[in-house]
């Protein structure tokens, strides 16, 4: 490796520790939000120089973007933080022996991982790629060698969905008023881009980095942002529809999933002929379903069914 | 060639990383908020300035994907952590 | 020779970059702050953008290039706006001599 | 350079791990501990796709889980600030 | 008999709670019959299941026809169904009481009704994928459903108290998950395989990363698990939470995450299984079985004891892994699935049955319970059933249990344990007959006119409590010692 790239790496994990530190234990609130999304972004960068750009597209999107939007809209509804003077000066002192024990940890930690020979399973699924219906790799863990996987994380987002929206209503329905017509203009400027980007990404999962997630992610921020800017979930969408929008990507997969049961004899087993179709099809529905599930999350809460005659 | 690229990736970090002085200094939202935009947009030059070390065409797709991000932080910051008239809104509780 | 146009920009890029820092850290109020900024990256981000796109020779790669430009350039001046505006909604009074 | 190639990631990814695991049980306030564990998780991504990096080919199943990883993450923590929200309404 | 195979069973133990929580979602509406449809369908599916694996032992289903290391396993083992079967009856009992137990249709009631069954089927299937599970990172993901769901069961009243404890649990949850992730990345760090099989056949207990991962991995699940000391949020969520879902969470998810750590250890990281890290397992246990006993004595809620119980409970389970350090393992852990089993089954029926006595009674104190009468006497007999077959008497399977146990500790002499095992007995003797005791004798009134007691509130708890008292008779025919636990150590 050239010094220089030593030197970058080094003073990017170097700036990462700093703002997780910040993020964790700045001393207002805001402040250490904003350390915290700066190190989603440099976190992002770090995925690109471990040469895995598909997670720094999944982080760029997600990790940075909608958090983000999550943790400040979260903090927006936060009153201030309660801290008695007393326990901050606990807190010191009793900093020693967590230092000295997190020290030690750090220490052990990296020794061991240090010494792991790290086989990997590299080979493998390079030996299986050409049967396995995608030219992606990672598309290919993902949606076939590992598609279980995948299927069971869908299902953990929409029981996160159903989580929130059984705690109560939406959080967005209450808006202030629009500063500037600055933003719902931008919004109208970005707003297709986000829709095609997102297909973009979805194209290009068969191939190389890209796919469902990042694509989902690109098109529930479109969402989140046009709502910000004023817009309302539409009356038609209420209820059922939007239910159904959030819900069909794992309905979707689990059809997949059981026709392969019928088609090929194995739970998720493709028909070779049809493995790059099907997976496809999959990839869409959950990008799609990502994407509303997604901005459901960011709602907060099942918008409510306006009933007819009130405005 | 390449060692340009990352002379220059590394240039835009160590920017960057003095600019964070701001994020801690603050005084107010505003200018935290204003950081954030600084390492947005650095984050997309030091990405295509990787690019160009690597050759990886998907990193155009992360600096793209930054770009049109960007807008979302600074949106959700002006329309929910700080917004103009607070409202007085139920939390979203179940009346 | 469209090589060494391609490093002078980036170069020039770099610069402007560490201009907006310095506006960043040096200057007295938000306001000023913003001014100095968000007018530096957007020109910074361009010029490293412009050389780039001399360095490559593929047209659809220029394209992207100049399609995160003026991304960039859209959001961040609606950006600069959204934050001033709140800025000033919040009591913050622009510094004067 | 004589470090083994990953050393640095590896250090880092530990000490992310020990803020991240640290901040969880130290701080008092709960979206402090939300931060705390993103952190900590990210750190455990890190050491996934680096030792993922250290065969004769990249290993392409750490890039899968942490993928998974991130949207389980994204996913839990949307929860835990709705939940925090809530809570922070209901204060006595 | 001609059943279907045990891939197309499994394929519906795991896929149908998921198909059917996204269309009650989906369909925003609340039609009880659907769910209990669906919950009698995966019983009969478990139960053929059961059928299956007596007849035919281990098996082995490769998901998309992939092999491992490449692709994801599900292994059907004996302790696995024994597991999956105690799942069924618990889910079953749950979703008819919660039918019975969120009556109206306005209200609060009416917004948990619509949630509760949707969760519940999500926690249903989670916890049915976990235990088919054999892959290290698959198991995360499962983890994780069954986790949030629960999470999201506990917040379900939205009461300060219950989101307090939910998040409580929660944060928890997910200390452990990543503590659990860290291990399983040290272990493919070093094996560069997740498969159970695979890694089994090549872990090297002396190897430093092995060591790393198998602490990581296991002070995750304890998390999980609420092992003592790690056991605060537990008394919380499974006290506060609404009576059927402390049901699920006290009687089968704290136990999935136990199985877990029972399934890796007498699995793939049986080797590391030395006099060391048994000793200090069941230290662990010994501590947990004590200050959940001695807390569970002092409680004046209802629930409150139940899920201090729990605590205690695990900590006996817990013994397992010093019982399990030389000698012939499988009855050790054949003892210890059956104790799981029992105390699925017995702890499910005393949260049912103390949902309705304080429904009955109007207060969560046990001094103002009511008595042994009217409709609440079949209430008080579930309680009484299953705390027979927490105490281990004979015939419940919880004495089948603990009688595998004791077999142990008296071939390898270990006199200790069997001295912390007979305590703790007692001390579960102590709490629940002072529940008993101060009820039954010092009833009070109740409000008047008195709740209706509808059967959905009566029914599944005492058949639950009879199951767990009858098993037993039958628990030592079902092979447990003998051939078909003797496979279930793979690789071995």
């Amino acid at each position: 490796m050239h010094p220089v790239e030593v030197t970058f790496d080094a003073l990017l994990l170097f700036s990462m520790v700093v703002l997780a530190w910040q993020g964790v234990h700045a001393r207002n609130m805001f402040r250490a939000v904003v350390s915290f999304m700066m190190f989603g972004l440099l976190t992002a960068v770090a995925w690109v120089r471990l040469e895995a750009p598909d997670i720094a597209l999944a982080e760029a999107s997600l990790g940075a973007g909608l958090t983000g939007a999550l943790l400040l809209a979260t903090l927006g509804r936060l009153g201030p933080e309660r801290r008695g003077p007393r326990r901050r000066r606990a807190m010191k002192l009793s900093m020693l022996p967590w230092l000295a024990l997190g020290l030690v940890g750090t220490t052990v930690l990296l020794a061991v991982t240090l010494s792991l020979p790290a086989p990997g399973l590299g080979e493998a699924v390079l030996a299986a790629m050409p049967a396995a219906g995608v030219d992606s790799p990672v598309t290919a863990v993902l949606l076939n060698f590992r598609a279980w996987d995948t299927l069971l994380e869908i299902g953990v987002m929409l029981l996160a969905v159903i989580a929130l929206w059984s705690l109560g209503q939406d959080v967005l329905a209450s808006t202030s008023r629009l500063p500037a017509p600055a933003l719902p203009a931008l919004v109208r400027v970005l707003f297709p881009l986000f829709v095609l980007s997102t297909f973009y990404l979805l194209w290009r999962g068969g191939h190389g980095p890209g796919g469902a997630f990042p694509a989902g992610a690109l098109l529930a921020a479109g969402l989140v942002l046009a709502l910000l800017a004023g817009a309302r979930v539409p009356e038609r969408m209420r209820g059922a529809p939007l239910r159904w929008a959030v819900g069909g990507g794992l309905f979707a997969f689990l059809i997949v999933a059981v026709g392969g049961m019928w088609a090929a004899g194995a739970f998720f087993a493709y028909p070779p002929q049809h493995a790059s179709i099907l997976i496809a099809i999959v990839e869409i529905a959950a990008g799609l379903s990502i994407g509303v599930m997604l901005t459901a999350l960011f709602l907060g809460g099942e918008p409510t069914e306006v009933r007819r005659g009130r405005t | 060639m390449t060692v340009f690229y990352l002379a220059g990736a590394l240039f835009l970090l160590g920017n960057v990383a003095v600019a964070l002085a701001r994020v801690l200094r603050g005084p107010t939202a505003a200018d935290r908020m204003l950081s954030g935009e600084l390492m947005g947009t650095t984050a997309v030059a030091v990405l295509l300035l990787l690019y160009g070390a690597t050759g990886i065409e998907a990193l155009l797709d992360v600096a793209l994907v930054f770009a049109i991000l960007a807008a979302m932080a600074v949106v959700t910051f002006v329309r929910r952590t700080w917004p103009e008239d607070p409202v007085d809104d139920n939390g979203g509780e179940t009346p | 020779m469209i090589m060494m146009a391609g490093t002078v920009l980036i170069v020039l890029g770099l610069l402007f970059f560490l201009s907006g820092t310095v506006g960043l850290l040096r200057f007295p109020d938000v306001f000023t702050r913003l001014h100095a900024l968000s007018k530096a990256d957007t020109l910074a981000l361009g010029l490293v953008c412009a050389g780039l796109a001399l360095h490559a020779d593929d047209g659809a790669l220029q394209l992207k290039l100049l399609l995160i430009w003026l991304l960039v350039i859209v959001s961040g001046a609606t950006c600069s706006s959204l934050i001033a505006r709140a800025a000033l909604a919040h009591g913050i009074r622009p510094w004067q001599r | 350079m004589s470090l083994p190639p990953g050393t640095l990631f590896l250090l880092a990814s530990a000490l992310l791990f020990a803020i991240g695991t640290h901040g969880l049980v130290t701080c008092r306030h709960l979206l402090r501990k939300v931060l705390a564990l993103n952190v900590a998780t990210t750190g455990v991504f890190l050491l996934l796709v680096t030792l993922g990096r250290s065969g004769t080919t990249v290993d392409p199943v750490p890039h899968a889980m942490v993928l998974t990883g991130i949207v389980v993450a994204l996913s839990t923590t949307a929860v835990a600030l709705g939940l925090i929200v809530r809570l922070e309404r209901r204060r006595p | 008999m001609d059943l279907p195979s045990t891939a197309v069973l499994v394929v519906v133990l795991v896929t149908l709670p998921l198909a059917a929580a996204t269309l009650l979602f989906a369909s925003g509406r609340q039609p009880r019959t659907l769910t209990l449809a669906a919950a009698l369908l995966l019983t009969v599916a478990a139960l053929a299941l059961g059928w299956n694996v007596h007849i035919e032992g281990v098996s082995v289903h490769r998901i998309g026809g992939w092999a491992a290391p490449l692709g994801i396993h599900w292994q059907v083992t004996p302790s696995g169904t024994v597991m999956l079967l105690a799942t069924a009856l618990v889910g079953l009992a749950g979703a008819v009481y919660g039918a019975g137990y969120f009556l109206h249709r306005a209200g609060p009631e009416g917004r948990m009704a619509r949630v509760f069954m949707p969760l519940w089927l999500f926690a249903w299937g989670g916890l049915n994928a976990l235990f088919v599970a054999a892959d290290l990172f698959n198991l995360y993901v499962a983890l994780e459903v069954m986790t949030l769901a629960s999470v999201a069961l506990v917040a379900l009243s939205a009461r300060r108290m219950a989101l307090q404890a939910a998040m409580r649990y929660l944060l928890a949850g997910l200390f452990g998950s990543v503590i659990y992730l860290l291990g399983v990345a040290l272990l493919y760090g070093q094996y560069g395989v997740l498969d159970f099989d695979a890694l089994a056949t090549m872990l090297d207990p002396d190897d430093p990363g092995s060591r790393a991962g198998a602490v990581a991995l296991t002070v995750g699940l304890l998390a999980k698990a609420a092992i003592f000391p790690l056991h605060f949020w537990l008394p919380g969520a499974h006290g506060r939470a609404e009576p059927p879902v402390s049901a699920l969470l006290s009687g089968l998810v704290v136990a999935a995450a136990f199985y877990l750590m029972l399934r890796l250890w007498f699995g793939p990281l049986a080797g590391m299984l030395n006099f060391g890290a048994g000793t200090l397992l069941g230290v662990l246990g010994a501590g947990a079985l004590l200050w959940g006993g001695v807390l569970a004595l002092l409680q004046r809620r209802l629930k409150m004891l139940v899920a201090y119980s729990t605590v205690s409970q695990f900590g006996f389970a817990m013994l397992v892994f010093p019982l399990a350090v030389s000698g012939n393992r499988a009855p050790v852990l054949a003892g210890g699935t059956l104790l799981l089993a029992n105390h699925a089954l017995a702890k499910a029926a005393l949260f049912l049955a103390a949902g309705t006595l304080v429904r009955a009674s109007g207060s969560e104190r046990i001094g103002q319970l009511v008595g042994f009468s009217g409709r609440a006497r079949w209430a008080w007999l579930a309680v009484i059933l299953a705390s027979a077959a927490l105490i281990g008497l004979p015939p419940t399977l919880g004495f089948s249990a603990k009688w595998l146990l004791l077999q142990a500790a008296v071939t390898e002499g270990a006199w200790w344990w069997l001295a912390v095992m007979l305590g703790g007995t007692l001390l579960t003797f102590a709490y629940l007959g002072r529940l008993l005791e101060l009820a039954l004798l010092d009833a009070a009134p109740g409000p008047s006119p008195p709740p209706v007691l509808t059967p959905a509130l009566l029914a599944p708890a005492l058949l639950l409590a009879l199951l767990a008292c009858v098993t037993g008779l039958w628990a030592f025919d079902f092979e447990l010692d003998g051939k078909a636990l003797a496979r279930l150590e793979p690789g071995s």
